[in-house]
């Protein structure tokens, strides 16, 4: 396989995240549209620290130095960044949902209170 | 106490006084979680001078859980990084004894929830400046971000705060997601997530396109952090809506931990063989500052709604400390680093100082309180005070920090210094007009411009609910103290030297990775003593005379109409371009990294 | 033969990525998400890496989609008891606001 | 800026931007690489600790100090959501209505609901051991109580769920993160260092502190789930605009 395939994966989803961004009608959307920018950074955490042949790194069931494992330290990364993810959409969706009853809308669109 | 000790507590002190306020909260009447949170907020700055103290001008060092740096996470203090966490500790104390009598917060099932959070802020802040790591220096952003987002949003039966709340945790968080994909570049082609490590790793490549797109990638989230062209749009409009004791700590120290964390990653890591060449740096980011400072003044000086005129005074001299900070001398990090100081503690007083404003008249705007104010003499003069220690007038911090950026950025371009003086002229100025409005009713009353796209700043939802109580004293008190604080940083004797040499260190990239692998040392050299020049009062009294003369001809003086039309047309296009519409901001964003990218690989 | 699996689960999530980004209607998106979720999910199995896989199936497929889904809720709701509009949720489908006109920039 | 010249400026620097990432993921180490020096040092460190679960073992105990900071902003993403979904002053709660559930249904939920909740607990004892710990069970956890509202309704989930209960639960754990990383201070050596004994390789207890973090995770990410979706339930089903309360104001056109 192309040797860099999982890397381009990732430009791709930030970047189609970033569009639906900014044409976005909808915050809830745009939210949706950042979870997806997030998904690409595991991607490319997990992209990187794949080696071909390797096995997880639990040796639970494996002999430790058995077989090559793949990179744990990214694992570990991508698990932290999950966490902060959900947490990070939680906070949004309770602001859009706040935005809502005083704005009456979550088009970002007719949000006019804040300019100059 | 060991300074290995006193690193970590400085983190965990807040994070366990915040989950105390948010379990025994509940229970405990206003005044013990005020008590509560002073305690911690006060243990945290005792910690942080302790640890200044224990480790000198050196470096300190703090292997956690005992691994060493190609293994664990390391936590570096040297003058300036453990300086800008004391910085943040001490806008922290402030902050919470400013909002013992003056926040107005729900009660209930929710005391403490507010304390707690400013605490968990405090937290990330100096977890971010003291951190020598990268993926830590992410995670310590994110939790910044996480409190900062709540807290702006506080107001939520206010509709702005929520609308401004909901653009900087969306750029934000988008910006980490960038930096996070450039660390993940990082480490995959150096192995190494330690600042120091990463950096030697590099200098056995070639550089190229790699490294300059993860720098720049890492870069998004903190000059999105530190409200840089074109990554700033987020800022006015989450500093005009969130609750005045919020504003204080983010225009006070949070947006500069931005400018502090882009020159601790491109030294440790990006600023040897293979990595960025420092002559790209320093253009670029001489001519992102410069572009920075002057849009900040610009639209700084057009502004009514008063919250939102500081936000942009920030902006403003972000622009400077970026300037300042691409020169890649030590004298430039010394000065950058006694501005911000400086510039912290009186932008936080004047934002104290606003808070009043909205407190007595529920309004922060410029025009609709013209006059009103005359009562409030001490606070007047307060604010005049403030507006001069940010237009730099010696003896302030301000104004020693812009004597030394500015005799730097001398050295290497001649006409830099007129950008620091103009900025800073301008945004004082704009700071001392308010004044003169407000508190002395100067001038005819203005007219307000229907047809321009402008935030007014009346009908703001007031931040308490007894409007006829008295004005509680820890409003002005701390924020006078605050300015005298800045007064301090500018006239202490030792402060200056201490941070020069913090500046020596700062740029010492061998000694950094010295000091995380645990090898000696290598001794400092003779760092150059910093303090002030009759060049530097000069031009710092130039500034503060410029602003005088500048608020008061907008004051008194009707401009022709002719000027007024010209002006106009060629700032209202930079002031739509501020539209509020997160859309927008994520376009502007793009084009950012873009430009970044284009401009490093053109000058390689 | 991993490689070739791999290749399939890329190309799955990117397709479901652009979908989730296209797909403009909040409940919706919130299906296309989980989706996405459970396309991670299975790709960071092969990737070796079943931990975060775990995580990503309980919070990419059913957290976030879940929390989505009750924000949609309550703001049809909220539309409803604000009486604004007969037909629930159209103001959201659309996207148009219900209480003016922007500017757009 | 118009929608369209938004959209324009958007795609010429989308289009440079895709340009440097192409070029820069080129000439990366490919994908699949054998050269993780990092991955290889963690994979000997957490061996030398008897850890089985190398991530885990990352998580816990070589990068502790990154999940500190993370349970930090989980943390504080539910106080935040918390102070966010309050009700405002203008909104009152009512009690969400009795809703009739299909027996099916509710044999479903009363069969899985222990079911999942020991499978929650496993994950959360196993993580220093299988893949699995304290984030992925703790999450498990926080949906198994859901299951009663899909058995039951609303009313019998705010029975098992005390939301005041788990909102102290979600401090004390956060707590005693911190609380266990000053111990290894404490106790002469660095922060968050184990001073436990390492116990047995591939034992329940095994590697130091890493099970007692672990655990410490799991209640907080439990406990913190719990409370955020009751407060995002709350908003869905209980709480209202008061009657007597302004509508959501008109904009200025």
């Amino acid at each position: 396989m192309n040797g860099f395939l999982p890397f381009l994966a990732a430009g791709w989803m930030l970047l189609v995240a970033l569009y639906g961004m900014v044409t976005s009608r909808n915050l809830v959307h745009t939210v949706g549209c950042l979870a997806v920018a997030q998904s690409s950074t595991y991607v490319m955490l997990l992209g990187a620290g794949y080696r071909r042949g390797g096995t997880a790194p639990v040796f639970s069931d494996t002999a430790p130095g058995s077989r090559p494992v793949v990179d744990p330290v990214v694992q570990a990364l991508a698990l932290t960044d999950v966490v902060v993810g959900a947490t990070v959409t939680a906070l949004l969706l309770a602001l859009t949902l706040q935005l809502r009853k005083r704005h009456g809308t979550v088009d970002p669109q007719a949000l006019t209170g804040l300019k100059g | 106490m060991q300074a290995s000790a006193l690193l970590p507590l400085a983190v965990a002190v807040p994070l366990l006084g915040a989950a105390l306020l948010a379990v025994i909260g509940r229970r405990l009447p206003r005044v013990g979680c005020d008590v509560l949170a002073t305690a911690t907020a006060g243990a945290t700055v005792c910690c942080l001078v302790l640890l200044l103290g224990a480790g000198g001008t050196g470096r300190a060092t703090a292997h956690l859980g005992g691994w060493p740096a190609d293994i664990g996470i390391v936590l570096v203090a040297d003058p300036v990084g453990a300086g800008l966490a004391l910085l943040a500790a001490v806008l922290v104390l402030a902050v919470i004894v400013y909002s013992w009598r003056y926040f107005d917060e729900p009660s209930g099932q929710h005391a403490g929830v507010f304390p707690a959070l400013i605490l968990l802020f405090e937290a990330g802040m100096t977890g971010f400046a003291l951190t020598g790591d990268l993926f830590n220096a992410f995670v310590f952003f994110e939790l910044m971000g996480t409190a900062a987002y709540a807290l702006t949003g506080h107001h939520v039966e206010d509709r702005r705060p929520l609308h401004g709340a909901l653009t900087f945790a969306i750029v934000n968080s988008l910006a980490a997601y960038c930096s996070l994909l450039g660390i993940a570049m990082l480490y995959a082609r150096t192995g190494q997530l330690n600042l120091a490590l990463a950096g030697r790793s590099l200098a056995t490549g070639h550089g190229g396109v790699p490294v300059t797109v993860a720098f720049v990638l890492i870069s998004t989230a903190l000059l999105v952090k530190a409200a840089v062209v074109p990554f700033h749009f987020w800022l006015p409009d989450a500093h005009a809506v969130a609750p005045t004791p919020v504003c204080m700590l983010m225009s006070g120290v949070m947006v500069e931990l931005g400018v502090y964390g882009t020159a601790r990653v491109y030294w440790t890591v990006f600023a040897g063989p293979g990595g960025v060449p420092p002559h790209a740096f320093r253009t670029v980011f001489t001519a992102l500052g410069v572009i920075t400072a002057l849009v900040g003044a610009v639209m700084c000086w057009h502004q009514r709604h008063l919250k939102r005129l500081l936000a942009f005074s920030t902006i403003s001299h972000v622009g400077l400390f970026v300037t300042g900070v691409a020169l890649l001398t030590p004298a430039g990090v010394t000065g950058t680093a006694l501005y911000v100081a400086g510039h912290g503690c009186a932008k936080a007083a004047l934002f104290g100082l606003t808070g009043v404003l909205l407190d007595r008249y529920g309004s922060v705007d410029e025009y609709g309180l013209h006059g009103r104010a005359r009562g409030l003499r001490l606070v007047g003069v307060l604010y005049a005070v403030g507006g001069l220690a940010l237009a730099g007038l010696p003896p302030f911090g301000t104004g020693l920090g812009k004597a030394v950026a500015e005799e730097a950025a001398g050295t290497w371009q001649p006409w830099l210094p007129a950008v620091f003086v103009l900025v800073s002229a301008v945004t004082g100025a704009a700071v001392l007009r308010a004044a003169a409005r407000v508190f002395l009713g100067a001038g005819p009353r203005p007219q307000p411009r229907p047809h321009e796209p402008e935030t007014t700043g009346e009908g703001e939802e007031p931040e308490i609910r007894s409007p006829r109580r008295a004005l509680p004293a820890t409003m002005p008190t701390v924020s006078a103290l605050l300015l005298l604080l800045s007064l301090l940083v500018g006239t202490a004797p030792g402060l200056a030297v201490a941070l020069g040499r913090g500046g020596e260190r700062f740029t010492d990239r061998q000694g950094y990775l010295a000091a995380v692998t645990g090898t000696a040392e290598p001794a400092l050299r003779g760092a150059a003593e910093h303090t002030w020049t009759g060049s530097g009062i000069a031009l710092g009294l130039l500034s503060a005379a410029l602003a005088c003369l500048l608020a008061a001809a907008a004051v008194r003086l009707r401009a022709p109409a002719g000027f007024s039309r010209v002006v106009a047309s060629a700032v209202t296009p930079l002031r739509r371009l501020h539209s509020g519409l997160v859309g927008d901001y994520v376009a502007w964003l793009t084009v950012g990294v873009a430009a970044l990218c284009a401009a490093f690989a053109a000058l390689r | 033969m991993t490689d070739v699996l791999i290749a399939v689960a890329l190309v799955f999530v990117v397709a479901a990525s652009t979908g989730a980004v296209l797909c403009r209607e909040p409940v919706r998106q919130a299906v296309v998400l989980s989706a996405l979720g459970l396309g991670l999910a299975l790709l960071f199995t092969l990737l070796q890496a079943p931990d975060v896989a775990l995580s990503q199936l309980a919070v990419g497929t059913a957290l976030t989609p879940l929390l989505i889904l009750l924000t949609t809720r309550k703001l049809r709701r909220s539309t409803e008891e604000a009486g604004e509009d007969t037909a629930p949720g159209s103001a959201e489908d659309t996207g148009t606001p219900d209480g003016g006109t922007g500017s757009g920039g | 800026m118009t929608a369209r010249l938004r959209v324009w400026l958007f795609t010429v620097a989308a289009a440079v931007v895709g340009g440097f990432f192409v070029a820069a993921c080129r000439r990366l180490p490919p994908f699949g690489t054998a050269r993780h020096p990092y991955g290889a040092r963690a994979v000997t460190a957490a061996l030398a600790h008897r850890t089985a679960n190398v991530v885990s073992s990352v998580n816990f105990d070589l990068r502790a100090f990154d999940t500190l900071g993370e349970e930090s902003i989980l943390f504080g993403a539910v106080l935040g959501t918390a102070l966010l979904l309050r009700p405002a002053r203008d909104e009152s709660l009512s009690r969400a209505r009795t809703e009739r559930v299909l027996p099916t249904t509710r044999l479903f939920g009363v069969l899985l609901l222990p079911l999942a909740l020991v499978v929650g607990v496993y994950i959360v004892a196993h993580g220093q051991l299988s893949p699995g710990g304290g984030f992925q069970g703790g999450v498990v956890l926080a949906t198994a109580l859901h299951l009663a509202y899909i058995a039951a309704d609303y009313r019998v989930l705010e029975k098992v769920r005390p939301s005041a209960a788990f909102d102290v639960a979600d401090g004390i754990s956060a707590a005693s993160f911190t609380v266990m990383g000053l111990a290894g201070l404490v106790s002469g050596g660095a922060f968050l260092q184990n001073f436990l004994p390492l116990g047995t390789f591939n034992q329940l207890v095994s590697g130091g502190l890493v099970p007692l973090l672990n655990a410490a995770v799991g209640f907080e990410v439990a406990s913190g789930v719990i409370v955020l979706v009751a407060h995002f339930l709350d908003q869905a089903l209980e709480v209202h605009p008061s009657a007597q309360a302004p509508q959501p104001e008109e904009h200025p056109t």
